[in-house]
């Protein structure tokens, strides 16, 4: 019970609603609830009620519309019956005792679910289990070879650099010069530029000789040791001994 | 003891190490290929029998636990779990005596309305959860208990409910509509 | 076997459901009185002897632990081929070449950051260990290689690795690819 300003409200919360409050009545009756005489019932709960107004406790809605349902079943059971009535209070009645048993059973096994031996209470798992685990590892790869090679690009980088510029296979001016002067004597007419070039396979070398075949004898021919025809542009060059 | 098999320690072993109950498909994932988990559990089951722990089935999960009759000494040492409203309890009861149900309905049972805490207690305990909708007008949610609210209760299956059978037998579970049809059927007039 | 004895169960359960590794003393406490916790330890050792699981201490704390043949079902290692990056490479063949070196060190040969995840993947590997610090300021980490390490590279011994003659020799010190190199490791794809 607590105290709200001048009228006291009943801890209606002690029963979870009519039906738990009339389930608790008819326990007190103790009797079996199949020989539960719902008439007997009906009048505790009715006093019940009118006991609480009487101590001007504030009752809840539902508890007076059960009251009210209560008193009229109660007349029904009690006057003669009037087969036009549907459904019957016996009905009536008869559902309400049904309400009960069910509810009284689930109450009953609530309490020995809750009494049974429970997981964390009563028996318990195991409190460290190391679990079961797939793990990935990652199998790293790499062999002695990688290894070296990679010591060896680091080395290499970190290195002062020594630039040494390799012979590439070149024909100089000057080796060109004295070839074409020493070919230009054997031949007696007109001949080809290619004639004059090294044989080679190296398009480097080719290019190199060709070119510096070209100036030699632009030059020989500026001296006038050669004449050069060519019949359009980049049309085949002849040469031949001025 | 006989010297266990391969297939009852491997079983063993998988069961101790994991850190929740297993199916038996589980199990053999775990155990590896080869390993005849049946052939295991029913030897781990006998080795057991008489010792401090072992082995439990609870709604096809498997698991190992403490011995019921050792309770009064590990009891000592631990917190009580999560207390109950009387609410929720009923509650509880009527979801796993009569799963599925829609609120409606244990209300009907309980003949109060459930407040909003109470099912979310049970949900949040891992009990019972929303097994869908029921094909009715309104298509209400129902609800059904989980394989936890099994382990946690020592239930092999729903079967093992305490007194399920007596009261399905009574009628008990059966709603009233439903027994007030065979009830004017078969006997017309009953007193109440 | 004989049924077990109420001291064996009492520490039987009292271990199986202990969160951490448990004294004497605390098993006691956790058993109860009357119950003889050495002789419950003793026949719990002889029980288990044979099976998948069983108890063991560890520094004057007891638990329980699986089998360790059954390690592999337990713990199913799936190994996945990986190759190392080339940061972690360098990395390793400087700590090899150099050991034991800081990760100041490493970076001042290599000429290039490492990243924190560069070692620790070559410590994964379990090529490469801490191996104390250097007494500098600050103390730096220094680094070794394992002999892990030489068994995974064929080394009898690091004096096994080629010198920096046999390198060159080797062709390994052009600079051939100095450029791609360098674009390769700024391009901050450095991690193993």
């Amino acid at each position: 019970m607590d105290e709200t300003g001048d009228t006291l409200t009943i801890d209606i919360d002690g029963w979870e609603g009519p039906l738990d409050l009339l389930l608790a009545l008819a326990r007190q009756q103790k009797v079996d609830l199949r020989e539960l005489s719902i008439l007997a019932l009906v009048e505790q709960y009715l006093a019940f009620i009118e006991g609480a107004k009487a101590l001007k406790l504030e009752i809840a809605a539902d508890y007076l519309v059960m009251a009210a349902w209560l008193a009229y079943l109660k007349s029904g059971l009690l006057l003669p019956r009037d087969p036009e009535v549907e459904p019957s209070p016996e009905e009536l009645a008869l559902r309400l005792h049904l309400r009960l048993q069910r509810l009284d059973a689930m109450r009953e096994a609530g309490a020995r679910l809750m009494g049974r031996d429970r997981l964390g209470r009563d028996v318990f798992p195991r409190g460290a289990p190391e679990g079961l685990k797939l793990v990935r590892k990652a199998a790293w790869q790499a062999d002695l070879f990688d290894l070296i090679a990679a010591y060896g690009a680091i080395t290499a980088r970190n290195r002062p650099v020594m630039h040494v510029v390799s012979r590439r296979p070149v024909m100089t001016l000057e080796a060109a010069l004295q070839r074409v002067e020493a070919m230009l004597g054997q031949a007696l007419d007109w001949t080809t530029l290619e004639r004059f070039l090294p044989a080679t396979t190296d398009p480097s070398l080719a290019r190199s000789s060709r070119a510096s075949s070209f100036l030699a004898m632009l030059e020989l021919a500026k001296q006038g040791r050669l004449e050069l025809r060519q019949e359009s542009a980049f049309d085949t060059l002849w040469v031949r001994a001025a | 003891m006989n010297p266990p098999s391969h297939d009852e320690r491997a079983v063993e072993a998988v069961l101790f190490a994991a850190e929740a109950p297993m199916t038996l498909a589980e199990i053999r994932a775990a155990a590896g290929e080869g390993v005849d988990v049946a052939e295991g559990l029913r030897a781990l089951a006998e080795s057991y029998a008489a010792r401090g722990i072992h082995p439990v089935e609870r709604g096809g999960r498997w698991h190992f636990q403490t011995a019921p009759d050792l309770a009064h000494i590990l009891r000592r040492t631990r917190e009580e779990p999560r207390k109950l409203s009387r609410a929720a309890i009923e509650t509880l009861a009527i979801i796993a005596y009569h799963e599925p149900v829609s609120r409606a309905e244990i209300e009907a049972i309980r003949g109060v309305q459930i407040s909003k805490g109470t099912l979310d207690v049970l949900m949040e305990a891992g009990w019972v959860r929303p097994a869908g909708r029921r094909e009715v007008p309104g298509r209400p949610l129902i609800y059904a208990t989980t394989p936890a609210f099994l382990t946690h209760f020592g239930l092999t299956s729903r079967r093992d409910l305490p007194g399920i059978d007596d009261l399905r037998a009574a009628g008990l579970l059966d709603p009233i509509d439903e027994v007030m049809l065979n009830v004017e059927v078969e006997s017309g007039d009953d007193e109440g």
